[in-house]
């Protein structure tokens, strides 16, 4: 294998895992609750745009990252409270079209709070520089993106395999109705459920703020991304997320090398692909 | 459902009764308020007002009065058509000015041209608006591809660098600056070379290290790197992060020198690389830059970008042209705009008759840190002619009607 | 007289799970047949694949001497196959009239006349203001189905059923949930029905006394597997019946 | 008195541009076109009970034609138009094949994938389609009509060509809808399984009203090409294909003339709110959300309920 396709591995891995951890939170709210929420993207923007206030109140990116995607966290419970509880058992498309004013009014809000420019931050000192690998200089920021992916991957399995709340949110997320008959809460599963769903969607913000320009728009292009990976990966699907987040990441990097002029289409290529021969995503569930 | 109705009658006679005033001249501007290049939007308002409340505090022009009217263009080009008509059709404004993307400019000439509204690009550098597509109405204050672009080369000629590769935006923009930029070396320095990778990420991507790592692995001696305002700043970011600035390679930015840039990006900004711009603030020592400098500087408490002296320098090449014509009519003030020499903050203009294009000195230096300025300087400074790096309307392509 | 359907060695299994083993049965022109078994024993799931909403895992179902094993279920219900649901399956927010309209326009093929006002398609009003009268909702063609009694709304379903004049219907608990009153209603539109078209039913029930009130012969499905058939008296004797019943789980 | 307020609003649109100002002439003609756009979205979303997320690939795809015969060749403007409603419709055909064959969230996002595949060809395809520039600098054709050739610059001439076609588009859509077809498809919204279990080919009919919507929208990417003087990739983005959906849902999918008034409503609102601040955004989804919430049938739709419930209760 050359050099380039070692770090085009890398870096498809590294994007991947950042993507990973925006569509798990999307996909654990849908297959909970059969919610595809659009203003998911718009909640990773507010996780970047306060981390960016946090590091610059106080000068630590990690202060940030505890703190941003808990105020995220409450305000998709809010969402979930005020806006989605009227909708449950209409229309999927209700659900869709009151994310999707959520994205507006989110998308606009940053800009009247933080104005409409670019921002940036600098990654912790602890984890700035380079490391070198393959004999080419690589951020070790990337890296600890790249590991924060399978760690978030397997405190959310042990979260559902092992705890007695994860295994409650399953059986939701299985049967509603025998949910409610075993006189489990399904509303507060919801909640929580939302909760955890944003949480990690801001999470995923402050992972990505020393990484990208903090602009209004952040929103809107990683939420088209996260329904692809959701949907190649299997909607609903946890393996099916990290198996699609590293897809898509890799097919960014990959399609950038070998096929410059339509690698903008692959991801969509790769949608309507899977949508139409595994309708149900790569390890979706048959039903 | 009175006020209902009201709505809707207001709406239904909106512009059919004239509001013009007769002491007042009506300016529309038209910029990026949104978006990915907000920015661009903002800095061009800020000098825009500066020279209209210069001049209306003077007593304004030929003792008429400046109004603005802005609109967002979003740096799209349906958006910015639409923005155009209402401005002329329902603020009926006299004169236009501004667009940031030359994808908007290109395809508003046209109309512009049907609809007779004289009309001073400030920012969009495309050659064709004063080239192929030329019109009477359409005039350009600014630096164009052509004059930046033939400055860079005249630098990279000047380099050890042999191999050249770049990164730029992708639309005619980028791809033009790669095509101009390998054009001017080739005459300059034939032993030049263009390599096959390239990268041309789209306008507003947001990971940039495949494209890194692609031009890395190509291993060039050059970059020529064509990207702009929020799009430079995601690159600049993520390729420091990646070392891109610490192979050795002669980079040049033509874009790199904008302020609104470096505001953002500060110290993260690599100091030794050649950056362009279409002015720099501290290029030019005559009064009126020096006023303009400090006037700005006071009133929003930054340095002026390019875009802001533009649009400050498009509103003073009205007022010029409308006192030499001594009226407001259309025709006049664009016989008075044509051949129109004046002094702007980026030094003496000249506007070329024959394809309406500005020719004024052109800009680059490398990055300096310096601790009176909270920005990357450049140091050292070169300037380019006009005359120097602008080809003649012969080379234009244009046919001024 | 010949089978109208026959079914051989049907099988249906979602992955270890199999609903339905080996199933074969046959149906007589102008018979009355019910399905029985105690919950779960896989009637619906029978029903599904017979109909085509599911792909059967192996075996075939032939009806009138065409085998319609895994054909899509439009592709069946034209050939004269129909069935109604056990949860009320109709289409709310049209009229009664649209709900029994729909599908005598589609077995005539106008859906796709595009231009034609559905007012003047008169022949087509006429069949539907027919069954209307038979299923006894002359007076409402013109509710929205939503606002329907619960009664009403399972009677449209068999209409529904009726409109696609088929040779043969499948009723899914047709009683399901209804008050005894209901009930003796339908039972009698049932029987009404049967005489007046002699269309083949083949119905599953969970009441006994509408079984034997109607049905000539019963087959009694049992996890899936046929336990037995035969006339209501020799299945009412049979043991094994008797011990699905009583050993599996109670019903009304 | 419905007829008498449609009649009066149909004698409203005809003499408009008689009194009114440039602005609002040009104002209204947009409106129109994308009421067509709206109309054509709400046979699949309101009637068929598809929502689509890609349905601006048509409105682009008609445009991109309209765009490229002008530029290419001096035809006439019904020729372009028919050529350009044929190219749409046979687009839609083949992404119509594929995408019918899922339902809700499914049907959603594949047609979100598609769309966004058209516009990637668009936007990559810079030699033709002149990327994310767009096409422009092309002459407007000619109408010729009863050997009589008219220019369709005047706006005047524009909008009562736009107006036409709005009219024509109401009429087939209402005959389309009172029609068998109408019939099987609103039967397909309410219960697709029970459709097929009548004898429906549920994904045939979607199709067909998929190709029919694909088709009009093309139409609507025409006039909007030739209003604008320029097809741009903004036409195809998804973005644009949430217009048609927030108009209908704003003025109600459930009702015939609930998309005519959501553009017109919409429109207005952004007119008015763009004139205080840059966040007009903001502002619509405020008012979505409440929408969705509350009067998920929309403004014409709850109207209608409401006089609906007034009439009983008196």
């Amino acid at each position: 294998m050359s050099e380039i396709t070692l770090i085009n591995l890398l870096n498809g891995f590294c994007y991947g895992m950042l993507l990973f951890i925006i569509s798990i939170g999307l996909t654990v709210i849908f297959g909970v609750m059969g919610v595809l929420n659009f203003a998911h993207g718009s909640f990773y923007m507010v996780g970047a745009y306060l981390a960016l206030t946090i590091i610059e109140k106080t000068h630590s990116f990690w202060l940030a990252l505890v703190l941003a995607p808990v105020l995220v966290g409450v305000l998709g419970t809010l969402t979930e409270v005020l806006f989605l509880r009227p909708l449950y058992g209409r229309d999927v498309s209700f659900q869709l079209l009151l994310t999707f004013g959520l994205l507006l009014i989110l998308d606009d809000g940053v800009k009247l709070i933080w104005g409409a420019g670019y921002h940036s931050v600098d990654a912790p000192r602890l984890l700035s520089g380079t490391v070198n690998i393959f004999g080419t200089s690589y951020p070790i920021y990337s890296l600890f993106v790249a590991a924060a992916g399978p760690v978030v991957a397997l405190v959310l399995w042990l979260f559902f395999t092992k705890s007695t709340y994860g295994k409650i949110i399953r059986a939701a997320a299985m049967d509603r109705e025998m949910a409610d008959a075993l006189g489990i809460n399904v509303p507060a599963v919801y909640t929580a459920v939302f909760f955890l769903g944003s949480f990690l969607a801001g999470m995923a913000g402050v992972l990505a703020a020393p990484l990208r320009a903090i602009g209004p728009s952040m929103g809107d292009k990683i939420i088209i991304a996260a329904f692809i990976v959701v949907v190649v990966g299997g909607l609903g699907s946890f393996p099916g997320a990290f198996l699609g987040a590293v897809i898509l990441g890799l097919v960014e990097a990959f399609g950038v090398q070998f096929v410059p002029k339509i690698q903008m289409a692959l991801p969509y290529i790769l949608l309507a692909a899977i949508l139409l021969l595994r309708p149900k995503g790569l390890l979706g569930r048959e039903g | 459902m009175r006020k209902i109705i009201a709505i809707i009658l207001s709406i239904c006679f909106l512009g059919s009764v004239s509001f013009a005033k007769k002491d007042t001249i009506k300016i529309g501007a038209i910029y990026i308020f949104s978006g990915f290049a907000a920015t661009y939007g903002q800095f061009a308002k800020q000098g825009l007002l500066l020279a209209v409340d210069e001049i209306n505090k003077s007593g304004g022009i030929l003792g008429k009065k400046l109004e603005v009217y802005f609109e967002d263009s979003h740096a799209k080009p349906d958006i910015a058509l639409r923005a155009i008509r209402k401005l002329v059709f329902e603020k009926k404004v006299d004169f236009l000015v501004g667009f940031d993307s030359s994808g908007v400019a290109k395809s508003v000439v046209s109309y512009i041209k049907e609809l007779k509204i004289p009309t001073i690009i400030t920012h969009a550098a495309t050659p064709d608006v004063t080239g192929k597509q030329c019109n009477k109405y359409v005039f350009r204050v600014s630096v164009n591809i052509n004059q930046n672009v033939m400055a860079a080369a005249k630098i990279a000629a000047k380099t050890k660098a042999v191999k050249w590769t770049t990164i730029g935006p992708d639309y005619a923009f980028g791809h033009q600056s790669w095509e101009y930029f390998q054009k001017y070396l080739k005459q300059l320095n034939p032993k030049a070379q263009f390599m096959k990778t390239v990268a041309f990420p789209k306008v507003g991507t947001e990971d940039y290290t495949p494209y890194i790592t692609s031009i890395m692995a190509a291993n060039p001696d050059g970059v020529f790197i064509s990207l702009w305002s929020g799009d430079l700043i995601n690159f600049v970011k993520q390729a420091r992060k990646m070392g891109f600035f610490d192979k050795g390679y002669t980079i040049l930015m033509s874009l790199g020198a904008a302020t609104e840039v470096l505001y953002a990006l500060k110290d993260q900004m690599p100091t030794g690389i050649w950056v362009g711009t279409r002015y720099w603030f501290l290029a030019n020592d005559s009064p009126v830059n020096r006023h303009f400098v400090e006037a700005y500087k006071k009133r929003y408490g930054v340095y002026p970008s390019y875009n802001a002296q533009n649009a400050y320098a498009a509103i003073y090449a009205l007022k010029y042209a409308i006192e030499k014509a001594k009226s407001t009519d259309k025709e006049k003030v664009i016989k008075a705009l044509e051949g129109l020499t004046f002094e702007a903050p980026a030094g003496k203009i000249y506007i070329r008759p024959g394809d309406h294009q500005a020719i004024l000195n052109v800009t680059w230096g490398k990055t300096a840190y310096d601790p009176h300025y909270p920005i990357r300087i450049l140091k050292p400074m070169v300037i380019f002619k006009g005359e120097e790096v602008t080809p003649p309307v012969s080379a234009t392509g244009c046919k001024m009607e | 007289m010949t089978p109208v359907l026959k079914v051989e060695g049907l099988t249906k299994c979602f992955g270890d799970f199999c609903a339905v083993k080996n199933v074969s049965l046959e149906v007589m022109e102008e018979e009355i047949v019910a399905l029985i078994g105690p919950n779960g024993a896989g009637k619906t799931t029978f029903y599904n694949v017979v109909t085509g909403r599911y792909k059967a895992t192996s075996g075939r179902v032939i009806f009138c001497g065409k085998e319609i094993t895994n054909l899509p279920p439009h592709r069946i219900v034209k050939l004269g196959l129909s069935r109604s649901f056990q949860i009320t399956n109709i289409f709310l927010e049209n009229t009664v009239l649209e709900n029994i309209l729909a599908p005598i326009l589609i077995r005539e093929g106008l859906g796709l006349s595009f231009l034609k006002n559905l007012h003047k398609c008169k022949k087509q009003l006429e069949e539907v203001y027919n069954i209307l009268e038979l299923i006894g909702l002359s007076d409402k063609a013109n509710v929205p189905a939503s606002l329907l009694a619960y009664g009403d709304k399972r009677a449209v379903e068999i209409g529904i059923a009726l409109a696609t004049k088929p040779k043969m219907v499948l009723l899914d608990e047709p009683t399901a949930g209804m008050t005894p009153v209901e009930t003796d209603r339908m039972i009698s539109l049932i029987k009404k029905l049967f005489e007046e078209t002699k269309i083949s039913f083949l119905i599953t029930e969970h009441d006994m006394r509408v079984v034997f009130s109607i049905a000539k012969r019963i087959f009694v499905l049992h996890q899936g597997e046929l336990l037995a058939s035969g006339t209501p008296e020799e299945i009412r004797a049979n043991p094994k019946v008797r011990e699905a019943y009583l050993g599996g789980s109670v019903d009304a | 008195m419905k007829r008498a307020f449609y009649a009066l609003f149909l004698v409203f649109l005809f003499v408009f541009p008689f009194f009114s100002g440039m602005f609002a002439l040009l104002f209204a003609t947009e409106i129109l076109i994308l009421s067509i756009f709206a109309l054509s979205f709400n046979l699949l979303f309101g009637y068929t009970g598809l929502l689509s997320f890609g349905h601006a690939a048509f409105f682009g795809i008609g445009g991109y034609a309209a765009a490229l015969l002008a530029y290419h060749t001096h035809m006439g403007f019904i020729p372009i138009l028919l050529l350009s409603a044929a190219v749409a419709f046979f687009s839609a055909c083949i992404i119509g094949f594929f995408c019918v064959r899922r339902d809700e969230i499914y049907f959603a996002m594949l047609t979100l994938g598609f769309g966004m595949m058209v516009f990637t060809v668009v936007h990559q395809w810079r030699s033709v389609t002149g990327g994310s520039d767009g096409l422009s600098g092309f002459s407007l054709p000619e109408l010729s009509l009863l050997f009589t050739k008219f220019s369709i610059s005047p706006p005047k001439t524009f909008y009562f060509l736009t107006l036409f076609f709005f009219l024509a588009t109401l009429l087939f859509l209402k005959r389309l809808l009172d029609s068998p077809f109408g019939l099987i498809i609103r039967s397909i919204r309410e219960n697709p399984e029970r459709a097929a279990f009548i004898g429906v080919n549920v994904n045939f009919y979607r199709w067909v009203s998929f190709v029919i919507a694909g088709t009009l929208a093309g139409v609507a990417g025409v006039l909007f090409v030739f209003y604008d003087r320029m097809a741009s990739p903004s036409m195809v983005h998804w973005t644009m294909s949430a217009r048609p959906v927030l108009m209908t849902i704003l003025g109600g999918a459930r009702s015939f003339f609930g998309p005519v008034l959501g553009a017109l409503v919409f429109y207005i609102l952004e007119y008015i709110v763009t004139q205080f601040t840059e966040n007009w955004m903001i502002f619509l989804g405020c008012i979505l959300v409440p929408i969705v919430i509350f009067f998920p049938d929309g403004i014409l739709g709850s109207l209608e309920r409401w006089i609906a419930r007034r009439r009983s209760g008196e």
